[in-house]
């Protein structure tokens, strides 16, 4: 890769390869007070993308209501937070893997499990259940057929080996999701409350450390590919392929789980290195806590040779963590580290001056205020407008007509969405921890917590085309269906946590599909008294113009207060009386 | 009387089996470091399910070098209990422990479900509280788990009784339904199922139980059953 | 009827966690002289084909599934057999 | 410097389910031709070695790890390289 001159990048315009327009490139000119050098451009692109900082999504974001008497942490840390007495918490989070899952499907679905999965240990909690929700297209296109397999079994694949049951998930398929499959992935954990952590870096002095696999060049610009729309180019573009390694994250996740148990003096704070991988999590750890930063980027831990400074920041290489350690403490860390075979380097230390600063080869080759990358990126206010095909819907076009209802039935039964899922979910181990009670094939996955007489209830649920037909009903009824699912398995919905996956945002069809459904879900969320704790946004979600559904998943965590409270979907005995209940 | 888990890199039922000895047989039991090189003030091992360093290559391919293993072959020399479970399983096959090997299941696929097994020899030191031909429904939950011997060791482990659980409706394979076997000697058992999460009504079996009382009756007893 | 070996490996810039988790497992047995360690996959095909169709079959096969094109490189030899 | 070629193939009275999985899927991507199909695993290994030893070091990696002779066999090649 040749790192081109700020002169050059200017007068040619290459910020645009990156997914900046002429605009933001201004903007940064105008923050910095000179032109970006290449690292620096590299470095903004990512942080501006929409998957970093939520351009266009931020003012629908806003309507959620994420505050309650049991949030202990809502949106904006690796993943939110709720208490559930006697001193635990349950924490949890959902993640899209959308493009990476169409490119490669086994390690795009398996690196979507695992990072999830960090995102929920960084909080100082145990993981103990995944889910999934997945949309593809018909099942008559083999392609379909080969996506859906490695899918499934990268899903499998990340969970089964690191230990934690997958216990729930939803699948449909629609036409709407070939060029464009849907990978979502919720992981749950248990906390106690003590143990709470934050991804920040405070304190001039303190060290930043580097913990977990080495750096190589993999998913570079995987959060500016994920704010882009696919089409042929993009894909020839593409950086190496993320490949995840289930058995480094097992070592890397009870190494963490061990340090912030053990020695919680030692640690100020600690963060996954997710999308934009070294940059996003040291900058948005420092600009949270109101520090700046200086890494020296000859310490990273490195995989290939000859990586340039902006290889390394953007690097989504999997299985990496960034902890801010206690100045005084660094021995406790490399040592219990060393204990797992892992590395655990120092590569930078905190600074009063809100700078962020990078070395390599001794030279500075970024220095940027810290909150220009973090808080300074633009917020758009798109212009909506109401698709043309609900504007011209006839409602007869969807009033059904049939005869034969027992024939309607079966061919019903028959549609790959509604038939059992048993033949992919039984490649998953549901089992492992021995605490799941209810395994999917119920409403709800049911994992009891130990020591004491609760449970936690957890679903994933939404369905693209109701939202289709209309979106604000639709992301109503997404909640709605979740609450359900966990009331009908005994449990007090708590909370949710959801995935918005659209189309282009700069399409105002799209972007009014957003609104709406947003405006939907915040209305549910209120009425059914469940904040939204965290969440993912994955826009972009188009091939050769055309957006899947609108397909926001909402995963629902609930509490079932004693064991006995539990219920499951199946008939229990022959002559018990059927109720229909609602409206 | 104390029980031993193995834990060796990338193990992921350790604590399920902790769990189960202790918490439901109430026994005295500790997790040992694949680092250690010292059972000796143990009454028994068992090493537990997982994916030790990752399967990579083939399932316990790699663990079975683990510095603690030298300890292990030593413990079922001198007549220990020794007992693999899964990953163990395969574990004790790469290690020369138990004859055959654990292949891919024959549909490729990873699976995890209840298989229904019979107890095909109750007279072991690991089955003696089942009764023989008893039907008992344990999990599986294994990628490879097709158990794998030539016709002399079939034949072999037929003729000496070796054969201790089989599926009653084979899901990966396995040759002549082998879900478990013993060594010669009957003291190391190798098993695919999961009797440690089947221990607790709650979680939907409680058949699991027997195979720890079994354990504990026999070292108890101090007698090994010929 | 033609025989074919192909040899699938990853990209150099792939991380491949097997090769290091053996690598790592061959120093402790004490082969300290082992430097480098990559891992693929072989398939032996019997191909009841043309010489000249054989090539082709073989090339088709690795693009649209015995190869990840994304992640991986493939070779392949082709002998007639009897 | 020795470079050295292994493959791991499975024993011909062993049934490979991945195998039998990807012969399937050939002929379902309409390669009727394809008669037969084996798979395995390959290696290339790096060794600082001397040539008398390169050989004894491979063979002893085989039978130690890199197969398990129950139900695989080997072979390998070494090339001296520079
Ligand atoms: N992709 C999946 N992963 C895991 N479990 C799944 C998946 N798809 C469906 N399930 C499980 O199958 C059961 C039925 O799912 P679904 O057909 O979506 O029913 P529902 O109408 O209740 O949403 C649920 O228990 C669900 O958790």
């Amino acid at each position: 890769m040749i790192e081109q001159t700020a002169a050059t990048i200017k007068a040619q315009e290459l910020y645009a390869n990156w997914g900046l327009t002429t605009a933001e490139y201004q903007r940064i000119q105008e923050l910095l007070g000179r032109l970006p050098n290449f690292t620096e451009t590299g470095l903004f692109a990512a942080m501006w993308s929409e998957h970093c900082a939520y351009k266009n999504s931020k003012p629908l974001l806003k309507q959620f209501p994420t505050s309650g008497q049991r949030i202990l942490q809502g949106p904006g840390e690796g993943a939110g937070i709720i208490d559930i007495g006697d001193g635990q918490a349950v924490v949890f989070k959902a993640e899209s893997h959308n493009h990476p899952t169409a490119v490669e499907p086994y390690q795009g679905a398996a690196t979507g499990v695992g990072g999830i999965i960090r995102d929920i240990f960084s909080m100082g909690a145990q993981p103990v259940a995944l889910l999934d929700s997945l949309r593809f297209g018909e099942l008559d296109d083999p392609h379909t057929r080969f996506l859906l397999k490695e899918t499934i079994a990268g899903i499998g694949g990340y969970g089964n080996c690191i230990g934690i049951p997958t216990v729930g998930g939803e699948l449909a398929f629609d036409d709407a999701y070939a060029a464009n499959p849907v990978m979502n992935a919720m992981c749950v954990g248990v906390l106690d409350t003590a143990m709470q952590q934050k991804g920040q870096a405070t304190g001039a002095g303190n060290l930043i450390y580097y913990v977990g696999a080495k750096t190589g060049r993999d998913g570079i610009q995987g959060a500016i590919f994920a704010s882009a729309e696919f089409n042929d180019q993009v894909e020839a573009d593409r950086s190496a392929v993320q490949v995840g390694d289930p058995f480094m994250e097992k070592q890397l996740m009870d190494a963490c789980l061990e340090l912030i148990r053990e020695h919680p003096e030692a640690v100020v704070g600690i963060q996954d290195m997710g999308a934009a991988g070294l940059v996003s999590s040291s900058a948005e750890m420092g600009a949270k806590a109101g520090y700046g930063m200086v890494l020296d980027l000859d310490a990273v831990p490195q995989r290939e040779a000859g990586m340039i400074p902006y290889e390394l920041m953007l690097s989504e290489s999997q299985e990496r963590m960034l902890i801010c350690v206690a100045k005084e403490q660094a021995a406790v860390v490399e040592q219990l580290f060393a204990g797992y075979d892992l590395a655990a380097v120092k590569i930078g230390t905190v600074t009063a001056t809100k700078q962020y600063q990078l070395f390599a080869h001794g030279q500075l080759v970024a220095d940027v205020p810290i909150t220009a990358l973090v808080d300074d990126a633009p917020v758009y206010h798109r212009p909506q407008a109401v698709p043309q095909r609900l504007l011209a819907a006839d409602p007869q076009q969807y009033r059904p007509e049939f005869t034969d209802a027992g024939r309607v039935l079966q061919r019903l039964l028959q549609q790959p969405t509604i038939a059992s899922k048993q033949a992919l979910y039984r490649t998953y181990d549901t089992q492992v921890k021995t605490n799941t009670v209810v395994a999917p094939g119920s409403d709800a996955a049911v994992i009891r917590l130990r020591g004491g007489r609760k449970a936690l209830a957890m679903t994933t649920d939404g369905n693209g085309r109701y939202l289709y037909l209309n979106p604000e009903i639709g992301g109503q009824i997404a909640v709605c269906e979740a609450a359900r699912n966990i009331v009908a398995s005994g449990g007090t919905p708590l909370g949710i946590t959801d995935c918005l996956n659209f189309g282009s945002p700069e399409e105002p069809e799209s972007f009014y599909e957003l609104a709406q459904a947003t405006k939907g879900m915040s209305a549910a969320c209120r009425a059914l008294a469940t904040p939204v704790i965290s969440g993912n946004v994955s826009l972009y979600n188009e091939s050769n113009g055309q957006a899947i559904y609108p397909t926001p998943m909402v995963g629902m965590v609930g509490l079932i207060n004693d064991l006995d409270l539990i219920t499951t979907q199946d008939f229990k005995h022959s002559g018990d009386t059927i109720f229909l209940v609602g409206a | 009387m104390k029980f031993a888990v193995i834990q060796f890199p990338g193990s992921n039922c350790d604590q399920d089996l902790m769990a189960a000895l202790r918490d439901v047989c109430q026994q005295d039991v500790q997790l040992i470091s694949y680092q250690s090189t010292d059972l000796s003030a143990f009454a028994a091992v068992l090493l537990p399910g997982g994916f030790s360093y990752g399967d990579y290559l083939r399932g316990g391919a790699i663990a079975r070098f683990a510095p603690i293993m030298g300890a292990v072959q030593q413990f079922a020399a001198g007549g220990g209990l020794v007992i693999g479970i899964c990953n163990g399983f395969q574990i004790l096959t790469e290690a020369g422990l138990l004859p055959g090997v654990l292949q891919r299941n024959q549909g490729a696929d990873f699976i995890c479900q209840s298989a229904a097994l019979t107890v095909a020899n109750a007279k072991t030191s690991f089955t003696s509280a089942y009764a023989d031909q008893q039907s008992i429904q344990l999990p599986i939950a294994h990628g490879e788990g097709n158990y794998y011997c030539d016709d002399a060791t079939l034949a072999q482990l037929k003729a000496e009784q070796r054969i201790v659980f089989t599926y009653q409706d084979n899901p990966n394979g396995s040759r002549a339904n082998i879900a478990g076997i013993t060594n010669q000697a009957g003291n190391v058992l190798g098993m695919m199922p999961h009797p440690e999460r089947a221990v607790e009504a709650l979680l939907g079996s409680e058949d699991g139980r027997g195979l720890f009382q079994s354990m504990i009756q026999t070292l108890t007893d101090k007698v090994v059953p010929v | 009827m033609y025989r074919a070996k192909v040899y699938v490996t990853y990209k150099d810039s792939i991380l491949d966690p097997q090769a290091e988790a053996i690598k790592t497992a061959l120093h402790q047995l004490e082969f300290p002289e082992l430097t480098q360690l990559t891992c693929g996959k072989y398939f032996e095909l019997e191909l009841a084909t043309t010489e000249a169709k054989a090539a082709t079959t073989v090339e088709q096969m690795c693009q649209k599934l015995l190869a990840n094109v994304n992640m991986e490189s493939y070779r392949y030899e082709i002998v007639a057999a009897e």
